[in-house]
């Protein structure tokens, strides 16, 4: 197997908003070599449809203080509150730098880039709903994805496109590069590097109903798992209230920023129980919990397992202008017109508001103790700097991945000086083509997808919005017997171009791996808080809980640690909207 | 309610002998299923080696670009129930096949990149937001929906013939930035476009306002541009 | 540009041409081709000059087709100029017989 | 398995195509009438062409005429500015038209010819 060598001074892993804007800072003094599973513009973030929040305040008077206190307390005071006061006041500066490079905003009379109301974002702290998130149309991830791709081209940032990582090489707390397949042609690359960035999104397709893409399998959380790093805050994940009954695909929260009201089976506006103030635009945690337990207790809509999303009274225009892509999705997929028929919606897995824990520069933590690795960073939906916490408020995802994917690249480069080139051993390079080759030859009567199937349907029965410590420990179980299945997998396409088949079976393997840590991380964490809510411990407590899950992955299984929350300027107060 | 459909597809597979036939398969799928949920299923219970590009699933990526019925589309947005109940697939006309569904889109990416695709502003940005308003930013709203899947050029005659000619969905990307008013290349950008293979190679044919999954009027965009290069024409290209 | 907005124009020029044509030939003239018929006809100085512009327009706007229809199908640079070349050629030879006819 | 064939790409593909032929006539129209110069050998042509024959193709002609300027003319209005919604309606009045036209030529040029 012929292996072809790069080096490049910066190795970027994803191509979304995250790699591309962390690709854009490091190129201006280093060079930079991005890999992607897929075209660039076809990473996930193109999906993203609301808005990026910036206390901007072109509608309305805001200030980044607010948006600092929606955050903390959107995450259930879990999130570290100097990385999001960071986050909250680096984001309108960078915003402005967004539509420098390009990015076609919706604009405002004025000629300011318009703003529209989110869930949870509110004014002088959580009076009133407040217009914080920029938006263009419901494409502001697709705006901004193309916007900083070319913004790449333009400053000569090399891409790898279609080339599948295999193997992220660290060495005595140090990073060495990574091991990659160029999908085309199956041919072995390996890139030697000073600093590698992590940008490789979210893993929401472990759960079977999700708005995610078929890319987002997270493997290099996995791959770093396996060489003993941690996954912070792993049981939390966010179950989007509104996606399309029995497709998963989204219909962004800007619809209920635009006034959509929620209804149950009886056509109330049940929200107004559930959150007296905010109503439909409380978090989304919150409004995924009040959606499945009106259904619950049979007010879905005529005794199924949906409700409505109303648009009808909204003003025509508006929904022609601001929503344009929603609308499409409802004509395409269900054949109606959003303006004149009550979209049937349920909730569907969305974000992870865990990952790789980073630090506020996007330094990847080796412990705990705050002591990280050499060269390695992550940023976007991969990392969890911890600035969601328990719960991600709507278009704050979008303003995570541009701050920190500029901060990450930014402490990239200037570390780059005293830092060594990486070296990879041969023998690193024979494992890994040892492991594939296994996969391949392997003789069982186990297919990826029987495999994947069992595990997306038990991960969204037993680990979805409502969880339980019963079934937990059978997920767990579940998910042992699945790591047995998996060995017997085989596999049809021997081919060495394009083998999807081969590629999802690597993915399938690293997921069997996530789902055990999100699974025993959602186990031992004995409160409900943010999007992780246990039916058998229904309170959230704050004594013994308010701090960030460290999973490990040792010989025999998880085990944890804890790192304290940083509190800074809001105490953990009652949590109501 | 559930109908059996045939998927009959065009394989490509480099390493068997012969290497190209078409395979047919039975499929149950029910009415909200897709194309690509055909594909899945097929790929999942009947051949693995079946290889198709996804990504996405509800039509924003871009990725699963092919020729179903003879007519380019998403097949993550062609429903099962619109099509007939012999379903033809077969990868983008006019691209290098790489194996089965997968075409080598290289071609039509060095064709965008042609066109300077990226905001090119060298004055030294203002404090806030540069100002632009809703006017104008709606005059490229169309042209911004693109999702660069590929649909359009490869069913254009005029690029099956003359693979030199920069495409629907270059042109298209040139637009978007000409008529950006924040951008200072317009000049370059008409110079590209106004070449031998560039704009005057559009005939009207609208194939690719035909196929373009988010009905955007591509062939509009391109004659704005030829009245534009006609206006900066007698201009002498000032502005 | 010009080549393609000039391709437009001889358009439009040979489209009401051509409508004066037919009323000159097939609706006064009652399709009488012989010698006398077209020599009177062409003793006039107004369809001398008309046929003229129209012998260019038509010779113009042809190979410009033409040449559109060389640069999509024909490949490989050199023969694509060497065609191109010839029918410039081409259509100078026969704007020269043409015009021998009309001037005669 | 050809591409499905759809109104525009099929009003493109005539209009090319009635291009090239008329270009061909051209060359032929040019050919015949440089006989001028000598009346003998003029008439003698003209005689020769007199055969119903050439009226089949000279009728053959004006339908290729016609198509290819109700082509063209749809192709101006559209890079004037005539709206893009009504590319099809045009290329549909044009055909409908072309035959309309050429009917009514036809009748008039055989009840000449005979």
């Amino acid at each position: 197997m012929e292996i072809i060598k790069h080096y490049f001074d910066v190795v970027i892993i994803g191509s979304g908003l995250a790699g591309c804007r962390s690709a854009i800072e490091c190129s201006s003094h280093g060079t930079v070599g991005v890999l992607s599973k897929l075209y660039p513009t076809r990473s996930h973030s193109t999906a993203a449809q609301g808005g990026i929040g910036a206390a901007l305040g072109n509608e309305e008077e805001d200030s980044p203080e607010w948006h600092t206190y929606d955050t903390v307390k959107g995450s259930d005071f879990l999130g570290d509150q100097d990385a999001i006061e960071i986050m909250c006041y680096d984001a309108i500066l960078t915003i402005i730098e967004l539509e420098h490079m390009g990015v076609p905003f919706s604009r405002t009379p004025e000629g300011r880039i318009a703003q529209r109301r989110f869930g949870g974002h509110t004014k002088d702290f959580g009076k009133t709903p407040v217009r914080r998130a920029c938006y263009s149309a419901d494409r502001t991830g697709h705006a901004v994805l193309f916007a900083l791709y070319e913004q790449c081209q333009l400053k000569g940032v090399k891409f790898f496109q279609e080339f599948q990582v295999l193997d992220i090489v660290i060495e005595n707390n140090a990073v060495q590069g990574v091991i990659a397949v160029n999908i085309k042609d199956g041919s072995l690359h390996v890139f030697e590097s000073k600093a590698i960035v992590v940008a490789t999104g979210g893993y929401g397709k472990i759960f079977k109903v999700t708005s995610n893409a078929y890319a987002t399998t997270g493997e290099c959380l996995s791959m770093l798992l396996r060489q003993g790093l941690p996954l912070e805050d792993m049981e939390f994940f966010q179950f989007h209230p509104t996606g399309l009954y029995g497709l998963g695909i989204l219909i962004t929260e800007g619809a209920r920023g635009e006034g959509g009201i929620l209804l149950n089976g009886k056509g109330e506006r049940f929200m107004e129980r559930y959150a007296p103030i905010i109503k439909d635009l409380a978090p989304r945690d919150m409004v995924s919990r009040a959606i499945l337990n009106e259904i619950r207790e049979g007010r879905g809509i005529d005794g199924k397992d949906y409700v409505y999303l109303d648009l009808r009274h909204v003003n025509k225009k508006i929904i022609e202008e601001r929503l344009p892509e929603i609308t499409t999705f409802c004509k395409i997929y269900m054949g109606i017109d959003p303006s004149e028929a009550p979209i049937p919606v349920i909730p569907t897995a969305h974000y992870a508001m865990g990952g790789i824990p980073t630090d506020n520069d996007g330094r990847v933590l080796r412990d705990v103790d705050g002591s990280v690795v050499e060269g390695l960073y992550a940023a976007g939906e991969s990392a969890c700097v911890s600035v969601h916490g328990a719960n991600r408020l709507g278009c704050n995802s979008l303003l995570d991945t541009v701050v920190f994917g500029k901060r990450a690249g930014k402490t990239a480069i200037s570390q780059l000086k005293d830092v060594s080139k990486g070296k990879i051993k041969k023998e690193r390079i024979s494992f890994i083509v040892e492991s594939i080759n296994t996969i391949k030859e392997s003789k069982g009567k186990e297919t990826v997808a029987s495999v994947r199937r069992d595990l997306q349907t038990s991960m969204m029965d037993k680990c979805s919005v409502f969880r339980k410590e019963k079934e937990l420990m059978m997920l767990l179980e579940e998910l042992q017997t699945l790591k047995e299945r998996y060995k017997e997998i085989y596999i049809k396409d021997k081919s060495n171009i394009f083998n999807t088949e081969l590629l999802e079976a690597i993915e399938l393997g690293h997921m069997i791996t996530l789902a055990e840590v999100i699974a025993s991380s959602a186990l031992q964490r004995t409160e409900s808080r943010g999007a992780h809510y246990r039916e058998d411990y229904p309170e959230r407590d704050d004594t013994n809980w308010l701090k960030h899950t460290f999973a490990f992955q040792g010989e025999k299984g998880i085990y944890f640690k804890y790192k304290p929350v940083k509190l800074t300027r809001f105490k953990p107060e009652e949590r109501k909207y | 309610m559930d109908k059996y459909y045939t998927f009959k597809i065009k394989r490509y597979l480099p390493d068997e002998n012969p290497q190209t036939r078409w395979d047919e398969f039975r499929v149950k799928l029910n009415s909200i299923e897709r194309v690509l949920d055909g594909l899945i299923k097929i790929k999942e219970t009947r051949d693995g080696t079946l290889t198709f590009r996804k990504s996405c699933a509800h039509g924003v990526c871009g990725s699963c670009a092919m020729k179903i019925s003879g007519k380019n589309r998403l097949a993550c947005q062609t429903l099962v129930k619109d099509m007939p109940e012999m379903i033809e697939i077969e990868p983008l006309p006019a691209l290098p096949v790489i194996k089965d569904l997968v075409v080598d889109m290289s071609l039509f990416f060095r064709k965008n990149d042609e066109v300077l695709p990226y905001l090119i502003n060298n004055e030294t940005p203002p404090e806030r937001e540069r100002i632009q308003s809703p006017e104008d930013q709606h005059k490229i709203l169309e042209s911004l929906t693109c999702v660069m899947c590929g649909s359009c050029t490869t069913a254009c005659p005029i690029f099956w013939a003359d693979k030199e000619y920069l495409g629907p969905s270059a042109l298209l990307k040139a637009y978007r930035f000409i008529f950006d008013t924040r951008d200072r290349a317009k000049e370059q950008r008409l110079a590209t476009i106004n070449s031998e293979h560039g704009i005057w190679r559009c005939h009207s044919i609208f194939n690719c306002v035909e196929v373009c999954p988010k009905q955007i009027d591509i062939t509009k965009h391109i004659l704005l541009l030829k009245r534009l290069a006609v206006k900066r024409g007698f201009k002498g290209g000032v502005e | 540009m010009w080549g393609w907005l000039l391709h437009r124009i001889t358009g439009v020029f040979l489209a009401f041409g051509l409508l004066y044509h037919f009323i000159v030939m097939h609706y006064i003239g009652h399709d009488d081709y012989s010698y006398d018929a077209v020599m009177q006809r062409l003793s006039e100085p107004s369809w001398k000059i008309f046929n003229v512009f129209f012998l260019f327009s038509a010779l113009y706007h042809g190979f410009y087709g033409l040449n559109g229809v060389i640069s999509e199908y024909v490949k490989g640079e050199t023969v694509k100029n060497f065609s191109k070349f010839i029918m410039i050629v081409l259509s100078f030879i026969l704007a020269f017989f043409g015009l021998k006819i009309v001037i005669f | 398995m050809r591409y499905r064939l759809n109104i525009g790409s099929l009003t493109w593909l005539v209009h090319r195509i009635t291009g090239i032929i008329l270009t061909l006539y051209l060359i032929a129209h040019i050919y015949v009438l440089s006989h001028l110069s000598d009346p003998v050998t003029y008439n003698k042509l003209m005689d020769f062409l007199k055969n119903p024959i050439f009226k089949i193709f000279e009728l053959i002609l004006f339908a290729i005429v016609l198509k290819h300027l109700f082509g063209g003319i749809r192709i101006t209005l559209l890079e004037i500015g005539f709206s893009t919604k009504y590319h099809k309606t045009m290329s549909y009045i044009g055909a409908f038209l072309v035959f309309i036209i050429w009917i009514v030529g036809a009748f008039y040029f055989l009840k000449e010819a005979f």
